[in-house]
């Protein structure tokens, strides 16, 4: 059953990557800016700019470019960094793992905040607490991700020195040490979203009728929170929660500028900056299979909680 | 204890009410009742009647804001002063509770051997292996085929009827000596409910239980309880040993809840001799008709209806009976065109009813009317009541612009509804007013057939039987043919004058309600009519009308 | 390829951390902030800044540059001139390149020429008065040049003089010779995490005994300002480049040094010469005029840069003259201009590159300003790429836009023939700017060998670009990088180079 | 199927913080409304002699490195970030409301073109997408709407499509058939009545988020072009003043926070009186 559903994302995946690859590639080239010309500087001059141009094969007309760029890609070479002229897998893998770190903290951070807060929230129901927390959860959404990662860093990084003010450190330590700060800054974004669904989805689970049902069997209330009332909530939240994680990038670029944390949110941006074409296009496709990635990862873990889908 | 019996449950002077944004609903108002050890108590009433907030009260399962007021006591023991431990002790251990939906009181996630075992596990505390035996063997006691195998089954692959029996052994799990069964059947097809009785009987002997059953099914209440309570709008009207209440009722409403049932109404009218036009030819003739649905992908072809054939004549009422999952629904859709025919045909007055198209098809239409189940649900929510029978009248421009008003009104009257409920939402009606602007909203089309898809299963016994009586004064105004699906025996007995049996997809026989309830051959069929719960004898043909 | 791909399926936990294998803490080391990415060592191939940062410190020149910006040999020992100053040759010391190999006169013939030849060479203005190179032995290098260049000593000091090893490039290609270059300067690469940071490590054989003092620098690419400044105050690094004018004061109060280095920079305006209303000379004149440029410059620099820039050529060079040919601010002048050029009421733009605060405070008050006498002008933001195509190739949707430029040397020919000149192949900083007067003047002052006659060259050069208003001079900035007070000799050259060399930790 | 049902409760039960985020949103509009009368300053002028003053009675927010009062900007800004959020809502509300209307009631090559529509747009993290075709388009808030034309409409198309696909197996959809009603007058009458609100619903939070994105674009620097007031680039560029001017990051940063929290308390109170979710 379960290679099954592989097989059938696979075969959802290529599609898709094929219509990611076309999209990236024209939008790229439809960028104004010429990659050489940033490359060799403003004094070069324009024969220089051709000679450079016609080794990289730019010259070329675009379809062109597209048809031996999609051949390379089937043979799995994704083509070289036009800036670093290193292959563009190289230069993704060195700065995936500033931001995969940062990613799984910040998951670590929001998973049991999430928890905690709407199973509060669901058992205080309409009360002080519940208030409170929906509060905080509408603040959280409200706040510009930047904002709060200025002003923490400002507080917690300068001020008081608790944390560094940024960069990624060596070592595992010192890179988890660093990325304390982002990761919160992140977290602050999305533990409200999470909540909020994850406490509506408890609060129509509590009311459920097996519930009743295990009520009248005198089973315990911690025991039906935990068996009954939270597995059943967890379902619809973890599509949610996929949705989440592949939005998650998009938070990450802006916390990698406030915090220089050499990830690939970082480099994606000075790729289209400096109109490195095949890196901007290496990290698309690196999105698309993540996003995929994660989506199976969810429908898994899905099938596993519940049995209904595994027929 | 003052009589013979020792007393199980007693009830006295017990008041429910729930604080709303309008104030607060008293849903019982002092109700008392006594429950002797090991006896079959029945209470009967019409949706909202309490019955079944009462006996919630009992094991105190209603949400905290309910206001619980008097006194109960289980063995002696003060219910509504008991601390929470003790309470918990009891519940699932001494008195546990059977609900009517299973499929919604199961936890979809977990194997109903765990589901079973749950009860024993936090009163005994045993380990794995003593848990699982107690599964298995609780299962053996609720007739389940392959015990061992289905310990671990999961609630969706099991059918209505085995989930029933799962929930009853949960609550039997641990030798609990008092059961309340909240409309154990209801949900139910009649054949799967015959069984769950007789497994309820068979349990009270071998394990001596006290049982109360909860149904608005008169029916099912005489034909098991020792003693019956009747309750309405809140409060027990009447109660005392089955024959008494049912052979001479003391209250009016009970007698119209007997009144009221199928067998015990006169429909016709004398002139209806309920023979079956033979000659002619049909208005609607299904010939070798199949439905398949699914088929791509991995999931297989289900065959909801296959090679079906039989004929609606003019002027007829045909019964069209069947448990659920026997196709009858999915049949009479294909009649105009919401399900397409895999193969066969379904011709109307000699033409396929696929061909009409455009202003043929609206003719078409406008002879064929079909009403549904959920009345609430067939009418836009955003609508008026006014602007759902207007509606067909302005867009088929049935009668002229300045007659539709005038129009609407004269509708409502056919259909007994009075004019003020016009400017009311769908939602703001009951169910019995809410199907009769739906067959107002098809009457405004100047039908000629009638498709009544279980318009009534929806509905409570007595207004079930309103309904029934309407359409049949309808038929006899206007002329109407009508093609009346269900799942209610009884029904097609008084109202049909020829029914067609399907099961799973088949069709099992035709013939007229004569021939099916007393000669028909085929088991299934007889296996169907001697399910139908009955009031005791010498009773069906009381002469109310 | 395809192993790269393998390594493509990667495990989340697998630590592939490339983090720089810095060379053992041990040792005195300094991290430096920098502003931008390098990304391109082979000095041949980039002219732009953060690169020419590291060209200076991997590679020797043939000449050296201390840090009062006075030459002496580098690793030429000694060189004597021709009588007619066309010939130059030069006697090579014993210095070896950093693994040991012998830098010979083949190693120097092969830098020059190909900086000077090869087609993908990006700036070979600096060398383009070589006529012929020749290696007399292993240790005299013969150079031929087609005229009398007095510039031409200092020249051979800029960073794409660098010398490179023959044997090691034409061994290894040029990838993979510049991805770990083999280094002949004061420090070599240890290690480089593209787009985040790159490790240099002291160069054991570099030629000048006792330099550098530090064993190792950490280059930390941080592009957000004000990130950099919290890396200071918070002590992670010793040194920032270019923080913004707002911070200097409160970095000075808690006690980081910020020196303001004199710089050879000039902050302009570049005008379009080819898109009206800014092809007539009147309106240009006007659109000075207009500018309040002392309050521009308090406002932008907070204060800390008062006089105003009184000509089109940068205030730190040679011959520069000090007459102010600049236009005064006289708002009623610039409006009578522009009515004489029937302008009033004229639609310009102005392109401004996003993400950079002085360039957009320029941008805003220019506006603000020229609307007051009538010129209408809108603001555009560009990422620099698009910027740099909009003003190079697509010429009639621009008019002005805040620049600025430097020289690598004192010398003021390369800024001419950059900034001015408009037949030496920049369109005179992309203004097109044409005056055959200027183009010819330049030629001249080149060649010219009195010292005294290049002086009134340069002025009258100075003279008529300014007052023809090549492109609007605002003010000559310094240079606003800050140090931590532990650290010592370190600071920027006007050739913008870090004196990492002379640097020492306290 | 009553949650389709719209009972417009009597305003007194109408939840606090409905009440609450009704007062700051509107309030926000009438002082987008308001600006050219309330600020006191034109929020463009440059003063030389007040450069970084800190609040002050004439100056009540202060004023920024080029002299502008802050006070008037943040006003005007008011204007700038609430057309972003209203423009960039409505065009993809009506795409995604009309794509998720045709693929969930006429299955078919509009749904299966739809659905792959989805599958490309999901494999986008919504800001690389937008700062692509910003960056193709040059940045500014009119780049930003197209994005948002391009990209944002897909939640909308598939919560319809999700809610058609509920609705065309009610009975009253079954009704309107067999009452011989055409699908086009079926489909505007009682089909879109009936979707629009969980739409709706979501459009008020995506409102914030809509907001919030176009700030952070203009913190990456591809936002609204200068000398326009946007919160986010207002915020973005009193960063470097944070320690001696902190005003300039701090009450953008303040307005951008209420009118979220604002806008997200009118969704939370809207989703509750259309009793869609709890």
């Amino acid at each position: 059953m379960i290679i099954q559903l592989i097989v059938d994302r696979l075969k959802q995946l290529i599609p898709a990557l094929l219509g990611v690859a076309l999209v990236t590639f024209l939008l790229v080239h439809l960028i104004p800016g010429d990659p050489v010309a940033l490359l060799a500087g403003d004094r070069a001059s324009p024969e220089t700019i051709a000679a450079v141009k016609t080794r990289y094969g730019l010259d070329q007309p675009i379809v062109v470019q597209l048809f031996y760029y999609l051949k390379n890609i089937a043979m799995g070479d994704l083509g070289q960094s036009l800036r670093f002229r290193i292959p563009v897998t190289e230069l993704i893998l060195q700065h995936l793992w500033p931001t995969a770190l940062l990613m799984i903290m910040t998951i670590l951070i929001t998973i049991p905040c999430a928890i905690i807060l709407a199973a509060l929230a669901a058992s205080h129901q309409d009360r002080p607490l519940d208030h409170a927390i929906r509060a905080f959860s509408v603040a959280g959404i409200a706040i510009p991700v930047f904002w709060i990662g200025i002003v923490l860093a400002r507080i917690f990084s300068v001020q008081l020195g608790w944390f560094p003010v940024a960069g990624f450190g060596e070592g595992l330590w010192d890179n988890v040490y660093h990325l304390v700060l982002p990761s919160i800054t992140l977290a602050i974004g999305i533990v409200p979203v999470l909540a909020r669904n994850l406490r509506a989805s408890l609060l129509e689970m509590m009311e459920a009728d097996f519930v009743t049902a295990a009520r009248s069997k005198g089973v315990p209330e911690s025991y039906i929170f935990k068996r009954h009332v939270f597995m059943n909530a967890l379902i619809p939240n973890l599509q949610l929660f996929g949705v989440i994680v592949a939005f998650l990038f998009g938070g990450t670029i802006v916390v990698e500028k406030v915090f220089a944390i050499p990830g690939i949110g970082q480099l994606l941006i000075s790729s289209i900056l400096g109109r490195d074409y095949y890196v901007v296009l290496g990290l698309t496709f690196f999105f698309a299979v993540f996003t995929m990635l994660v989506m199976l990862i969810v429908d898994l873990v899905s099938m596993l909680i519940d049995p209904r889908l595994r027929s | 204890m003052s009589d013979e019996h020792k007393i199980a449950i007693r009830v006295r002077d017990v008041s429910i009410t729930f604080p709303t944004e309008d104030g607060p609903v008293t849903a019982v108002k002092n109700v008392s009742f006594d429950i002797r050890e090991n006896e079959f108590f029945g209470i009967v009433g019409e949706s909202g009647s309490g019955k079944s907030t009462v006996c919630r009260a009992i094991t105190r399962l209603l949400p905290d804001r309910a206001e619980v007021t008097g006194e109960i006591t289980v063995h002696a023991q003060k219910m509504l002063e008991m601390d929470l431990d003790r309470l918990r002790d009891i519940r699932g251990n001494g008195i546990s509770m059977i609900f009517q939906n299973p499929s919604s009181h199961l936890n979809p996630l977990m194997t109903i051997g765990d589901q079973i075992s749950e009860t024993a596990r936090f009163h005994y505390k045993r380990n794995r292996e003593e848990l699982n035996e107690l599964a298995v063997s609780t299962l053996k006691d609720v007739r389940f085929s392959n015990p061992e195998g289905q310990v671990n089954a999961y609630p969706h692959q099991l059918s209505g009827g085995m989930k029933q029996r799962a929930m009853i052994g949960a609550a039997l799990a641990c030798d609990s000596k008092i059961i309340i069964a909240d409309e154990p059947t209801t949900a139910l097809d009649v054949t799967v409910q015959a069984e769950i009785l007789d497994l309820l009987i068979k349990l009270r002997q071998e394990r001596g239980l006290t049982i109360i059953i909860i149904s608005h099914d008169l029916g099912v209440i005489s034909q098991l309880c020792d003693r019956i309570a009747v309750m309405k709008d809140g409060e027990l009207i009447e109660q005392g040993r089955t024959e008494e209440v049912i052979l001479s009722p003391k209250e009016d409403y009970t007698r119209t809840l007997i009144a009221s049932r199928p067998e015990a109404i006169r429909l016709h009218n004398s002139a209806w001799k309920g023979e079956p036009t033979e000659s002619g030819n049909p208005v609607l003739a299904v010939n070798r008709a199949s439905i398949y649905f699914g088929g791509q992908g991995r999931n297989a072809v289900v065959k909801a209806v296959e090679d079906v054939s039989f004929d609606v004549m003019r002027g007829d009422i045909v019964g069209v009976v069947g448990e659920s999952g026997s196709g009858k629904s999915t049949i009479v859709r294909a009649m105009i065109n919401l399900n397409t025919l895999s193969s066969g045909e379904i011709l109307y007055d000699g033409r396929d009813v696929r061909n009409f198209k455009g202003a043929e098809r609206v003719n078409f239409l406008r002879k064929v009317q079909m009403i549904f189940q959920h009345p609430q649900e067939s009418l836009d929510p955003r609508f008026s009541i006014e602007q759902c029978i207007m509606e067909p009248l302005k867009l088929h421009k049935i009668v002229p612009k300045d007659r539709i008003a005038s129009r609407v009104r004269e509708l409502m009257e056919m259909v007994e509804l009075s004019p003020d409920l016009l400017t009311r939402r769908p939602r703001d009606i009951s169910g019995g007013q809410a199907q009769r602007v739906c067959i107002a909203r098809a009457l405004a089309m100047e039908p000629e057939v009638i498709i009544a898809d279980e318009i009534t299963s929806a509905l409570d016994v007595t207004i079930q039987a309103q309904i029934l009586r309407l359409l049949t004064r309808l038929k006899e105004q206007m002329g109407l043919t009508i093609v009346f699906v269900t799942h209610d025996l009884d029904v097609v007995r008084t109202f049909c004058n020829r029914v067609v049996v399907m099961q799973i997809g088949k069709l099992i026989e035709t013939g007229t309600p004569q021939q099916i309830f007393e000669t028909s051959s085929h088991d299934y069929t007889r296996r169907l009519v001697a399910a139908i719960p009955h009031l005791p004898q010498g009773l069906s043909q009381s002469e109310t009308a | 390829m395809n192993y790269a791909f393998r390594k493509m399926l990667f495990a989340a936990t697998v630590a592939i951390s490339s983090a720089p294998n810095i060379a053992s803490a041990d040792g005195v080391s300094i991290s430096i902030a920098v502003a931008e990415n390098p990304q391109q060592l082979d000095p041949m191939r980039s002219a732009n800044a953060p690169d020419i940062l590291l060209h200076g410190q991997l590679y020797a020149r043939l000449l050296h540059r201390d840090s009062t910006g006075a030459l002496s040999p580098g690793l030429a020992e000694s060189w004597t001139i021709s009588e007619d100053g066309k010939t130059y040759v030069f006697t090579l010391r014993d210095a070896v390149f950093a693994d040991g190999s012998p830098i010979t006169a083949e190693d120097v013939v092969f830098s020059l020429d190909r900086t000077l030849n090869h087609p993908e060479s990006a700036y070979p203005a600096p060398l383009s008065a070589i006529e012929s190179l020749e290696a007399k032995d292993a240790k005299t290098v013969s150079i031929a040049l087609k005229s009398p260049n007095a510039p031409f000593l200092g020249n051979l000091e800029v960073f794409n003089a660098s010398i490179v090893s023959k044997t090691d490039v034409e061994a290894r290609g040029e990838e993979e010779a510049f991805a770990k270059p083999l280094s002949s300067g004061a420090f070599m690469v240890d290690s480089w995490d593209r787009n985040s940071s790159i490790q240099l490590v002291k160069n054991p054989k570099y030629y000048r005994d006792g330099a550098p003092n530090l064993d190792s620098i950490e280059y930390r690419i941080v592009e957000d300002a004000n990130t950099r400044v919290s890396l200071l105050k918070a002590g992670e690094v010793n040194a920032v480049e270019g923080v913004p004018y707002a911070n200097i004061a409160e970095l000075r109060d808690a006690g980081f040094e910020v020196p303001l280095e004199a710089s050879t920079k000039t902050q302009i305006i570049l005008m379009n010469h080819d898109n009206p209303p800014f092809d007539d000379v009147r309106v240009r004149q006007a659109a000075v005029m207009a500018l309040d440029r002392v309050a521009i410059a308090k406002a932008v620099t907070q204060g800390l840069v008062t006089e105003v820039a009184n000509s089109s050529l940068p205030g730190a060079l040679n011959f520069h003259s000090q007459d102010d040919a600049a236009l005064p601010y006289d708002p009623a002048q610039a409006k009578a201009l522009l009515e004489d050029a029937g302008a009033v009421g004229a639609e310009v733009t102005i392109i401004q590159v996003s993400g950079s605060q002085v360039s957009q405070q320029i941008a805003l008050l220019t506006q603000a300003l020229w609307s007051q006498v009538g010129l209408n002008a809108k603001i555009e933001q560009l990422d620099s790429a698009a910027f740099r195509t909009r003003r190079k190739t697509e010429r009639d949707d621009w008019h002005a836009a805040p620049a600025w430029y430097y020289n690598e040397t004192l010398d003021p020919d390369l800024a001419v023939r950059w900034a001015v000149c408009g037949t030496c192949g920049s369109n005179a900083f992309h203004t097109g700017y044409r005056n055959e007067t200027v183009d010819t003047l330049t030629e001249e002052a080149l060649s010219e060998t009195d010292v005294a006659k290049r002086a009134e060259l340069y002025a009258e050069i100075q003279q008529i670009s300014t007052n023809e208003v090549v492109h609007i001079p605002l003010y000559y900035p310094p240079f606003t990088n800050a140090y931590a007070s532990d650290v010592e000799g370190l600071f920027m050259t006007p050739a913008f180079q870090w004196t990492l060399e002379e640097a020492k930790r306290k | 199927m009553n949650a389709l049902a719209i009972p417009m409760r009597a305003v007194r039960q109408l939840p606090g913080l409905f009440i609450v985020g009704f007062v700051i949103t509107f309030a926000w509009i009438a002082v987008a409304i308001l600006a050219p009368v309330l600020a006191p300053y034109d929020p463009d002028a440059i003063a030389f002699d007040a450069l970084l003053t800190a609040p002050s009675p004439d100056h009540l927010m202060g004023t920024d490195q080029l002299g502008r009062d802050i006070f008037s900007r943040v006003l005007y800004g008011a204007r700038v970030d609430l057309f972003m959020g209203v423009v960039g809502l409505i065009v993809p509300l009506v795409i995604g409301v009309f794509l998720g209307l045709l693929s969930g009631y006429f299955v078919g090559w509009t749904d299966t073109i739809i659905m792959r529509a989805l599958d490309i747009t999901i494999a986008f993290p919504f800001l690389v997408l937008v700062l692509a075709i910003v960056a193709v388009l040059g940045p500014g808030l009119s780049s930003y709407f197209v994005a948002l034309a391009l990209v944002a409409w897909v939640p909308y198309a598939r919560l319809v499509r999700g809610q058609v696909k509920l609705i065309k197996q009610t009975d009253f959809i079954a009704a309107t058939t067999s009452l011989g009603f055409g699908s086009t007058y079926t489909l505007i009458r009682h089909v879109l009545p009936n979707c629009i609100v969980p739409a709706l619903v979501f459009a008020v939070t995506d409102f914030v988020l809509i907001i919030l994105y176009g700030s952070s674009l203009g913190f990456l620097g591809m936002g609204a072009q200068p000398p326009t007031a946007e919160w986010g680039v207002m915020i973005a560029d009193g960063q470097t003043y944070l320690s001696t001017a902190w005003w300039i990051s701090f009450f953008p940063g303040l307005a951008l926070l209420t009118l979220g929290v604002g806008a997200a308390l009118l969704g939370d109170g809207t989703a509750k009186l259309m009793r869609v979710e709890r």
